[in-house]
């Protein structure tokens, strides 16, 4: 059954250090506050997991918390590339970022494997491509009945989920709706969950269409209002679009995004660190930083 | 009116999308160009994104494939497995539409890496995203994209998307079911692959661009027709429709 | 697209002889007006798909339909057995039918890989059962990444389904809701399809929560209000138990089920025939059967 | 107030399972049992019913697994295929509760044919339905059915749902990652497996009930401790609540 827990404590007691995380979300309910938290608690060696790392995720790798990333497309959405993820790649600054590099048909179907308790997924994917080449994790299998050869992907198993949703109640059942993705897969494919919710009620009523979490598969729950901000929260507000094309300027250079980390999330560039940030500091942070709508 | 390249180029691109067609909507250039066809000449063309949407209908440009207005008029929003297994790898889309930062002679596409080396990338692009399906399972292809030496390559430094891969016989050896790239669409011109060695070649030119520019603008030795077909104009219509569906350039994806 | 037709049409143009037809339906909207239509218009040598046939398959098979039944759990849900099944498995009455059982997970499966047009799925299924020694369509396939061994089974395809539905509008495009079990993966896995529905609208609004099959993937919409009886369609009408209750006599008795089939679909027995049903005949026993409440 | 063996046997089923457990419930007496926990000890008892409804709470007893009544008062509906692969086949059921036509010494269930030929069965029962992935996959299994030498028998005619096969480490070998049938409810008593040797013994009689009948209703040489256990007969809470449930014994599944 789920924990209600305040957002420093949850990231405090489910994500440790070297975990494979997920931090999922499809342009939409992408949990940014949850990702800044990882980021305030310096987690390090992280294996990020996603199909379209975006801004957040740029932030998490800038921040240096990143020493792998399985994904399958890399950008920031209407506006252009990742800089940071482009530097830890093609410079290894912070530092270097393993690359597991997947289509998202491979993905989707990695995280329907681990959600079905599979140990891999078949598909029609990859053919005549030079992704087999290079990633490992893709491998011919054949069809016991016609012979056809198709491909195989292991199943994703992340150590921790997060993902954002629109309700929750005290008892840590889970509504999300709109465009949602590939998040109930992500949740049931990880071994513990974390939903950051824009209202928990006393009652959750059914809502036809609306994807539901029972308590039993989501292990915290953080009351989190506005925490897929610059996203959007279908029902609750808009995409801030200027947050992004801001992003862009601020990402492209090394010393205007370490002075993003240290204003905005009060992180020290990563060579002047010596010790873990303590948890007191970060509640503090997250209000504050919640209210504003640049980066 | 006057037009931009770049406004040719997506009503060129609108164009090759017919009434009716199911549309999987790759990311970039190819929703401005699907929206404008809808608004335009093909009002049923379906539109399905790879955030889930099947049948949206926005009223302005999409900011992003998983933009709210696409789940808000849409038929029905299913989960991203499912749209993925059981709408496009099953077969049922007609065109998949595409963009590209690098695609070569033989239709193949690449968004990964620019370098040869892999590990070392001299630019590190956004990566495959839904392409590799979308070019494999789609009925046939469409590829948008702006023409220059470097983006139109002899030999793509990876192939993320698979259009006919060595030359004819691949798609076939490879299990890849749909036609491929049947149409390239840039700011010059509009490619077809030759039936018989399944390179692209030129098929047609926009106006005012001359058989030199395309050549000028092509990574291999391009084969041209003796004379090319000329694209028409952006009608008034078209312009009219495209500036009302997106007003602040900046903000399209 | 779709052709909106009547019932009579629908089944002539979509359903021959000798072809695999699944009537899908969990308990709810089950289509038991097509299903009368198949046996009026006297198909012969069906392979007949389900995953839970129940009265309806019973009736087909009952009345000489079937060749074959390809399923994974078959009787007359809340009653008992389905004897007219029984019949012709254990006697071969009125003609001996093969049988290919599955488990509901299996045949769901199946049903996931045809529409996801792949040539089988896999599953942990089948374990220790006598199933996988009796049905050739079970087979063991072996994880290319940790050498587990699971059960594969090969995708469904048939040449066409038929599910009922609650609505649908002039273009074909079609909504159901409730319970909606396989069905959506019955119609995407079917080379055609037939749906008949309880009403047919102008405008198809958008209902949350609603399963939508669009035109372009339905082959035909049959306006056939009822349809489901004595099945239920969720804001329609509810379940005639009764008749489920009511068949369980009518089914164990040769002759009693003989008369129902004459006195209520106007079906001579299978050894009194000697030509094609006359497909004029069948509008006017189809609305005078839909009036009536027992079977 | 006086009740029936039926009525102590759904009694028994109903109190195995424990308040807040997820409890995949089978065709048929499992229904009923389930349904009656939820109204007595155990209102935390998730239902999850194959035709894809999760946390089910009907205020009547289902006429079947697809009742309407699941889906309108279900936390919420998925597809079938969902509820078997994300639901069961991941090991997110604590139990899964089952009835059975025939049941043998390891706990193997019988519901597809009796009779040695299965091409020629004597009789043909309805078959597996979800069965064989419950007893698989759900981290234990509950059995339920009247006890009769023909129903508890010393082989199974044919295993449908694999319980300890042929005795101790078959379910390791064949990967079946739940803990099987521990516990087997009867109209005569409750059945458990030996530790050692997988074989189903008595470990409680129901009120009134003796050793012998146990053992004349039994198809293999049962095993009964010295002195076994009573069933506390059935609470008038638990009657008045099973037949406010099931007010006409006709209707239930």
């Amino acid at each position: 059954m789920t924990a209600l827990l305040p957002l420093t404590e949850a990231v405090a007691e489910l994500i440790a250090d070297g975990d494979t995380v997920a931090l999922e979300g499809f342009t939409h309910l992408i949990p940014f506050a949850a990702g800044h938290e990882i980021i305030r608690q310096r987690r390090r060696d992280l294996t990020l997991v996603r199909m379209t790392p975006d801004v957040v995720y740029d932030q998490l790798i800038g921040a240096g918390c990143a020493r792998r990333l399985v994904f399958s497309w890399g950008g920031n959405p209407g506006v252009g590339s990742l800089h940071r993820f482009r530097d830890a790649v093609e410079n290894g600054w912070p530092s270097a970022v393993d690359i597991e590099e997947h289509s998202h048909a491979g993905m989707a179907n990695r995280y329907v494997a681990g959600a079905s308790g599979l140990p891999f997924a078949v598909l029609r994917g990859y053919a005549g491509t030079d992704l087999a080449r290079h990633t490992g994790t893709i491998k011919p299998i054949d069809c016991p009945f016609t012979g056809e050869t198709l491909a195989a992907v292991p199943a994703l198993r992340p150590d921790v989920t997060v993902v954002h949703a629109q309700r929750a109640d005290r008892d840590g059942n889970v509504q999300l709706w709109g465009i949602t993705g590939v998040q109930k897969e992500a949740v049931l494919a990880a071994r513990r969950s974390l939903v950051t919710v824009e209202e928990v009620v006393d009652e959750l009523r059914p809502r036809p269409g609306a994807t539901v979490l029972p308590s039993w598969v989501v292990t915290a729950v953080a009351h989190c209002p506005g925490g897929a901000h610059p996203s959007y929260a279908h029902g609750f507000y808009e995409r801030d679009n200027d947050y992004y094309l801001a992003w862009d300027a601020v990402s492209r250079d090394r010393e205007a995004f370490t002075a993003w980390l240290s204003q905005r999330l009060g992180v020290a560039p990563a060579s002047e660190r010596s010790e873990r940030a303590r948890q007191h500091s970060s509640a503090a942070n997250a209000s504050a930083e919640r209210s504003e709508a640049g980066p | 009116m006057s037009h931009t390249t770049e406004e040719m180029m997506t009503i060129a691109a609108a164009r090759a999308l017919p009434d009716g067609a199911t549309c999987f909507v790759g990311i970039g250039l190819p929703s401005t160009a699907a929206n404008l066809a809808r608004h335009t000449h093909a009002p049923e063309l379906v539109l399905i994104y790879e955030s889930g949407t099947i049948g949206a209908k926005p009223a302005r440009l999409p900011l992003s494939i998983g933009d709210g207005i696409l789940a808000e008029t849409a038929d029905a929003v299913v989960s991203v497995p499912e749209i993925f297994n059981y709408w496009l790898q099953a077969g049922r889309i007609d065109i998949g539409f595409l963009g590209a930062a690098q695609i070569d002679r033989f239709g193949n596409i690449n968004t990964t890496v620019i370098g040869a080396d892999y590990q070392r990338p001299t630019v590190r692009l956004p990566g495959a995203g839904g392409a590799p399906e979308i070019a494999a399972s789609s009925k046939e292809a469409i590829v948008v994209l702006r023409q220059s030496k470097r983006s139109f390559v002899d030999r793509v430094d990876f192939v993320t998307s698979a259009g006919f891969g060595t030359g004819p016989g691949f798609r076939q050896r490879h299990g890849l079911r749909g036609a491929g790239p049947t149409t390239v669409i840039t700011d010059l011109g509009v490619y077809a692959p030759d039936p018989a060695t399944s390179e692209l070649v030129l098929t047609r030119l926009h106006p005012d661009v001359t058989v030199e520019q395309a050549k000028a603008a092509c990574g291999w030795e391009l084969s041209v027709p003796r004379d090319p077909a000329r694209t028409p104009p952006p009608s008034e219509a078209e312009l009219a429709a495209l500036r009302a569906l997106k007003p602040s350039p900046k903000a399209a994806s």
